[in-house]
């Protein structure tokens, strides 16, 4: 074991010890804290997730210089639960997969804790918000670090539970509050179906395999004997699980509400780290995904679906953060998409360009949003590229990245995903490799024409709001437009460590990941088998330029066009501009039905306390003045009867309490002689 | 065994048990706390006597009863200080020392 | 002789704090603070010795075989020396102990201290009754000797009467013991059982059971302890709920079940006596958990009802006894351990508002979670601990009755779980009902703000975070204390 | 005749125990209990055991009971000697006392304990040997609790501070309840 492993708890601790400062502070001055407090604050918040990124590099680096035998660093803190049946430890490791992750969370974390501190300078909440981010990451570190499936639940858990205190952070706004507990009850029913695969999964080991454990690292070894049938099922459960918290068809509603949150909180959580958690859990548990092909082509189907889907709403909103969010929601189709076909790399690899780019453009919307004074219509923008460069080129980094343009870092994720996409086949539907490939390229066309109409509509053109406000437009300070260059370099260059061996690369990425992933084997061209490759390359090439240049003639050289094309097919705008009627027909059915129990919840929620006291109060107290009418107490029924004699029990107890000392006297007398004749008789 | 009744340790015995059940007697009926914790010197004393009559027939070498004998008069004189003074201090709050007047505390 | 001087060095270090306090107080001239900081350091360094040298005499004999001080002794001397430190820093401030009678009343936390560690490490029947009665005549003293009040000279009287009537029963048995076996050493007793002996053996066991039982406050002994408890400084009830009651399980356990339940020896008469014993045991416990939650139901008072609550706790504390395996014991160090924590918490918080607002009903503590700032940290402290108490997950007290519970159903006790069970429920109610003070009534009386002192603070936080400690993490302490028992 | 001793001894120990027990006048409930204490002394003779018997006559005769005495003399001020040791309901403490000296009794004689005749002699050696070896800790401990009971039973009787401290916080709310 390596030196470097026994600092690994320093990862998720160094959070964690900035949440509780913050917490701490939050909570004992909370409104009346003073800039002191909020200076304390802003220093310890980013230093923390510094520390854990710092500790992860050495950590990496260390591993890097391992050979591939040896890259799994882990550091047992703590045994958890230990029963005859079931070992719990509080296990952390470090593998190539996690450690990928552990980068991106407090990497990118970094930088957008950093942008924070500039962009929530002037909230009254501050500490608490850092505190909730700061909570966050380590609950995001434990789903990532943890070595079984129950620490990851309680991270999963976590991060649920940290969405929704983020979303509704602005809690005195009720459409606010109400997002974040529509984020907090669809994610609550992934989080069921997440119990229930991992409840049929330790029995199934139990019973098939005979060993109990939930370790990943155990389990993937015993893994063999367990039938198909009931795997599929397992995996089934835990894809819903993974739907819910990655936002898929169709569990995706709640993603676009949570928009209401601050925007970093956007960037990290809906668009960086939280919402790849699905994407993380199948990768890791990938030797039960790999085993069980009728779960993949579920989620094949329904990711591909999903990206479509998504991208065609994103088309027509005027929301800037909503337009982001749906491209989130299409991109982590994309990612399903690759983790469907099995070779799971594929994913992974986007997961990671896509938190450079989609953190670089929902900051490059924060910083655009606060320069225009908390304007989020892109209607009534445009021509801001003069304004605000810094933005505007890290922005215009973004959108050509997402896009698919060659040369910067979506632009090889993608591809890859859609090129193992065909190729793979499929045992079900034969034809479903090269229905995916169209869907998926038709979604990367859409996609590169939604990006840049938002782009052109920001920043090109001419001012559309009130006059007098574009004047008062201004760049974003310092603190906030370094984590947009920086994350505008990742996205550049983040690609390089994936490209495919067709273009000259080696696709580090891949050879990195195989040790520790279960999967197919992914295929690979020699010589002139690189054709295909570079055709579809070529293909979604087209595809994206084309995108972009439909996007340049609506929205730059003739701006009527969209109009009348809307005007004519009024129908169809309508539906995708209402996004489907989704959150209606939800609404109709789930919503509606629910609602009655929602408000029942609330209510609970409220009155916890004071319903569980009367609760209580109604079996015992209720009879207290039964003492007259005992008659009464046994119509009324055995509670009450119950009820009652625990009253009147209470009272004559205190009566014999009477302050009499003689009294008492006889009792330990009595006592004795009781004692003695049990012991007697018995 | 002898037929004297002084030699006989069941009648120190009984003895013990006669006076451990008038003290018993005494702290069940008496209002006084006086008279109470006279009751409480009687039940120490039958059991004082009972560790001598042990230690004198059940094995005559056997001095610790002695010693607990002892101890049990130390520790009843302590006990005893600590109850008067107590006493005293309830007798110049109430000018009563009847159990029945210090019965504020109940339920 | 030397070498077991030096293995009762943390009492020694005590007994010579208490002459010290003794000399200082009697001086007349010492300051409140001064005598605070000296006991703290006594305190403290005879925990630090418990800590730094006791492992060397694991086992040892010391005294010609009155005290063994072994790894049982050691977790019981450390709960009760921490108990102390606990305790002497609720005094530092209390207004309830003037201070005029601060350093007396400081000698005779120490002294009461010392006591209660020789009951912990005691193996002779000498040994034991000598320092049960050093716990009793120093818990009447700290009872009554607030001779301005009237409440505490009666309680103080009572605890007297009905302290010395039980010991003296206590006695009545110990000398038939002694008879019956002619020995007080406690490893020597098993070796002179004989079974014809054992109707006499019999009356003798359960006439010392009443003593003991009086200790712990099992029901029908416990009506000495609501009037104690609210007559009493808070600190010194603290002292009361936790000190006297732990050492009683502790001379109990070592008595009914180390030496003779878990004896060899004594294998033949305890297959007769074995049934009924544990009968004993169960009716005690479920008669003083009943007992104890029915009366806190309807108490205003809020030490009178943490008063009975202890009682119901005893009465958890004796099912583990009842359970009369290792299993059972195991959980009940655990529990006594878990109950120093969360009720020496909610003492904390008691003493904390009575020195402050001079309120103990639990009506005063109404709005309390809602006046912000410290008070608003004061009343998320207190509810930790009273969740705990009520046997909550995710705290201590939770995984304590678990295992008690477990203990119990392992052995078969259903209608002794049943009765539990149906206890923890009416338990819920009576914590509940401060729960709805603190947080439901928002309508806030106009009082002083309370605020927090660091070191107030730091013990709060540290006691409710413990307790969420020992909630989640209790394996390796479990572990630990599976090792003491012999 | 050592019988018609013991017997006249016994009847007094008894008897003075039932004169505590049954008396009306708390002064001849006293007088009975120092007749009882004097004749245990007297049954510990019997026993050869003379230190004890010393230990007793000095240390309860000399002075428990002084400080009985004493506290009776200060406490019962006006009232009737002879009415001051009122009784409660005394048949069903008959009844309890009844049944613990018929179990007890019973328990005696069915216990078939060996006994031996004892030997005579003096004690006061193999006493000191014990006290200065087997249990010279608790030897030692008693002389500690003996000065912390009279420390703290001395604070609760001085005068000037017990004024002291009620002018100090005389009117405690814990005063005012009671007065209720």
């Amino acid at each position: 074991m390596d030196q470097v492993a026994q600092y690994i708890w320093i990862i998720p601790a160094a959070p964690l010890a900035g949440f509780i400062i913050n917490g701490l502070i939050s909570f004992s001055w909370g409104a009346k804290s003073s800039d002191f407090h909020k200076k304390v604050s802003t220093i310890v918040s980013p230093l923390v997730i510094l520390i854990s990124f710092l500790v992860t590099l050495a950590v990496f680096i260390q591993m890097v210089q391992n050979p591939e035998t040896n890259r799994i660093f882990s550091q047992n803190l703590y045994s958890w639960i230990k029963t005859g049946f079931i070992e719990a430890n509080v296990n952390l490791v470090l593998d190539p997969l996690s450690i990928i992750l552990v980068l991106i969370i407090t990497g990118v974390g970094f930088f957008i804790h950093l942008y924070s501190v500039g962009y929530m300078d002037h909230d009254r909440s501050i500490i608490r918000y850092f505190a909730y981010l700061n909570l966050f990451t380590f609950a995001m570190l434990i789903l990532v670090l943890g070595d079984n499936i129950l620490l990851m639940f309680v991270g999963w858990e976590g991060v649920g539970l940290c969405s929704y205190l983020l979303i509704g952070f602005w809690y005195q706004n009720r459409n606010y509050a109400i997002a974040g507990m529509k984020a907090f009850l669809v994610n609550r029913v992934g989080d069921f179906a997440f119990i229930i695969g991992f409840f049929m999964l330790f029995w199934g080991i139990y019973h098939y395999e005979g060993v109990p454990t939930i370790a990943f690292s155990a389990l993937k070894d015993v893994m063999g004997k367990m039938p198909e049938w009931y795997l599929t099922i397992v995996t089934l459960m835990f894809f819903i699980g993974a739907t819910g918290k990655s936002a898929q068809i169709p569990l995706y509603i709640w993603l676009p509400d949570a928009m209401a949150g601050p925007t970093p909180v956007s960037a990290l959580i809906h668009a960086a780290t939280m919402v790849t958690a699905g994407v993380y859990m199948i990768a890791r548990m990938s030797f039960l995904f790999i085993a069980t092909p009728m779960t993949l082509t579920v989620i094949s189907i329904i990711a591909a679906g999903t990206a479509f889907f998504a991208a065609t709403i994103g088309i027509v909103q005027n929301d800037i953060k909503k337009v982001l969010a749906y491209s989130t929601v299409s991109q982590l189709g994309y990612m399903f998409l690759g983790m469907g076909t099995g070779v799971f790399t594929t994913g992974i690899f986007h997961l990671m360009t896509h938190a450079f780019f989609k953190g670089l453009l929902f900051l490059g919307a924060g910083s655009v949003i606060l320069a225009s004074h908390h304007e989020q219509d892109i209607l009534l923008m445009g021509g801001l590229r003069k304004k605000i460069p810094i933005t505007f080129i890290t922005f215009l980094i973004g959108t050509l990245a997402i896009a698919g343009i060659p040369g910067l870092s979506g632009f090889f994720s993608k591809d890859e995903i859609l090129w193992q996409t065909y190729i793979t086949p499929n045992v079900y539907i034969p034809q479903l490799p090269h229905i995916l490939w169209i869907i998926g390229l038709a979604t990367a066309g859409i996609t590169s024409f939604y990006m840049f109409r938002l782009l052109f509509l920001t920043f090109f053109g001419e001012f559309r709001g009130d006059e007098g406000a574009l004047e008062e437009v201004h760049e974003s300070p310092f603190i906030m437009t370094i984590p947009l260059m920086v994350l505008a370099v990742l996205s550049i260059f983040g690609g390089y460590i994936g490209m495919p061996e067709a273009l000259g690369g080696s696709n580090h990425l891949h050879h990195w990941l195989s040790p520790v992933l279960s999967m197919k084997e992914a295929v690979e061209e020699h010589g002139a088998g690189h054709f295909q490759e570079y055709l579809f390359m070529g293909f979604s090439i087209l595809v994206s330029l084309s995108g972009a240049a439909l996007a340049y003639i609506f929205y730059i050289l003739k701006p009527s066009i969209p109009k009348s094309i809307g005007s004519k097919i009024s129908g169809l705008h309508q539906l995708v501009f209402n996004k489907y009627y989704i959150d209606e027909l939800y609404h109709a059915t789930f919503i509606k039905g629910t609602l009655g129990l929602r408000m029942l919840l609330n209510k609970f929620d409220q009155k916890i306390i004071d319903a569980f006291v009367n609760f209580v109060a109604v079996i015992v107290k209720a009879v207290s003045r039964v003492h007259g009418f005992f008659d009464r107490v046994v119509v009324d029924g055995l509670v009450n009867f119950v009820a009652a004699f625990t009253q009147y029990y209470s009272s004559v107890m205190q009566t014999w309490q009477s302050g009499m000392l003689n009294r008492y006297l006889y009792y330990i007398l009595g006592s004795f002689i009781m004692a003695y004749v049990i012991l007697r008789i018995i | 065994m002898t037929s004297l009744l002084s030699e006989n340790p069941n009648s120190y015995l009984i003895i013990s048990v006669l006076i451990f059940s008038a003290g018993m007697f005494t702290v069940l009926t008496r209002k006084n706390i006086l008279a109470i914790i006279m009751g409480i010197e009687l039940m120490l004393n039958a059991s004082a006597l009972n560790f001598i009559t042990f230690s004198f027939f059940r094995k005559s070498t056997l001095y610790s009863g002695h010693v607990f004998a002892i101890l049990i008069i130390v520790l009843a004189a302590a006990e005893a200080v600590v109850a008067l003074a107590i006493l005293l201090a309830i007798f110049q709050q109430r000018k009563s020392v009847m159990t029945d007047d210090i019965s504020d505390m109940k339920g | 002789m030397f070498e077991s001087t030096k293995a009762i060095l943390p009492e020694l270090i005590l007994v010579i704090t208490t002459f010290y306090l003794t000399l200082r107080s009697a001086s007349g001239r010492a300051k409140r603070g001064s005598l605070y900081i000296e006991a703290l350091i006594g305190a403290i360094c005879a925990l630090v010795c418990l800590f730094l040298f006791s492992e060397k005499y694991y086992g040892f004999k010391a005294f010609y075989s009155t005290i063994e001080l072994d790894k049982t002794a050691f977790f019981f001397r450390m709960i009760f020396i921490s108990l102390a430190i606990f305790v002497i820093v609720m005094t530092a401030k209390s207004t309830e102990i003037s201070d005029y009678l601060f350093g007396e009343n400081l000698v005779l936390v120490f002294s009461i201290t010392t006591g209660m560690c020789f009951v912990a490490s005691s193996i002779d029947l000498l040994m034991i009754y000598f320092s049960l009665e050093w716990i009793s005549l120093s818990s009447y003293l700290l009872t009554g000797f607030i001779a301005h009040k009237r409440s505490s000279s009666e309680a103080g009287m009572k605890y007297t009467l009905f302290g010395g009537i039980a010991s003296a029963v206590m006695l009545f048995g110990m000398s038939w013991l002694f008879g019956v076996t002619g020995t007080l050493k406690l490893d020597e007793i098993p070796a002179a059982f004989a079974a014809s002996h054992s109707i006499m053996m019999m009356f003798s066991l359960v006439l010392i059971l009443v003593g003991f039982a009086f200790k712990v406050a099992a029901v029908p002994l416990h009506f000495w302890v609501p009037d104690v408890y609210q007559a009493a400084s808070t600190p010194i009830t603290t002292l009361f709920s936790i000190g006297p009651k732990a050492a009683g399980f502790a001379v109990l356990i070592r008595v009914f079940y180390y030496s003779f339940y878990n004896s060899e020896e004594t294998a033949l008469l305890m297959e007769s006596l074995k049934p009924g014993l544990e009968i004993v045991f169960q009716f005690f416990a479920a008669f003083t958990m009943t007992a104890g939650n029915l009366l806190a139901l309807r108490q205003e008072n809020i030490k009178r009802m943490l008063a009975y609550s202890s009682i119901s706790h005893a009465g958890f504390l004796l099912m583990g006894v009842a359970a009369m395996s290792d299993k059972g014991i195991q959980a009940l160090y655990f529990y006594i351990f878990i109950y120093l924590l969360m009720n020496g918490g909610a003492f904390f918080v008691v003493n904390l508002i009575i020195n402050r607002w001079g309120a103990e009903n639990i009506s005063d503590y109404e709005g309390l979670g809602w006046r912000g700032g410290s008070q608003s940290m004061i009343a998320v402290a207190m509810s930790v601990f009273l969740f705990s108490l009520a046997g909550l997950p995710p705290f201590g007290g939770f995984i304590g009755k678990w295992f008690i519970f477990a203990a119990a159903v392992e052995k078969h006790m259903y209608a002794l779980v049943v009765v539990g069970l149906v206890n923890i429920v009416i338990a819920l109610y009576y914590y509940a009902r401060i729960l709805r003070a603190m947080y439901l009534v928002q309508t806030v009386s106009p009082r002083t703000e309370i605020r927090l002192k660091i070191n107030e603070g730091f013990f709060m936080g540290a006691l409710s975070l413990s307790l969420i400690y020992y909630g989640i993490f209790f394996p390796p302490f479990m572990g630990y204390l599976k090792t003491i028992i012999p | 005749m050592k019988d018609a001793i013991f017997i006249l001894v016994a009847v007094f120990a008894v008897g003075g125990a039932l004169l505590t027990a049954a008396s009306q006048s708390i002064i001849n409930a006293a007088l009975g209990l120092l007749l009882s204490l004097i004749s245990i002394a007297a049954l510990y003779i019997f026993q050869s055991a003379d230190f004890v018997a010393i230990s007793q006559i000095l240390v309860y005769v000399g002075g428990v009971m002084v400080l009985l005495l004493f506290s009776i003399m200060l406490s019962s001020g006006s009232t009737d000697f002879f009415k001051n040791n009122p009784a409660m309901k005394v048949f069903p403490a008959l009844l309890i006392v009844v049944v613990f000296a018929g179990l007890a009794i019973y328990a005696l004689f069915s216990a078939n304990l060996t006994f031996y005749p004892g030997q005579y002699g003096p004690s006061t050696r193999e006493i000191g040997n014990l006290f200065l070896k087997d249990y010279i800790l608790v030897f030692e401990l008693v002389s500690v609790l003996i000065v912390v009971m009279l420390v703290g039973a001395g604070v609760m009787l001085r005068k000037e501070l017990v004024r002291k401290a009620v002018a100090s916080d005389g009117d405690s709310k814990d005063e005012k309840e009671n007065k209720k």
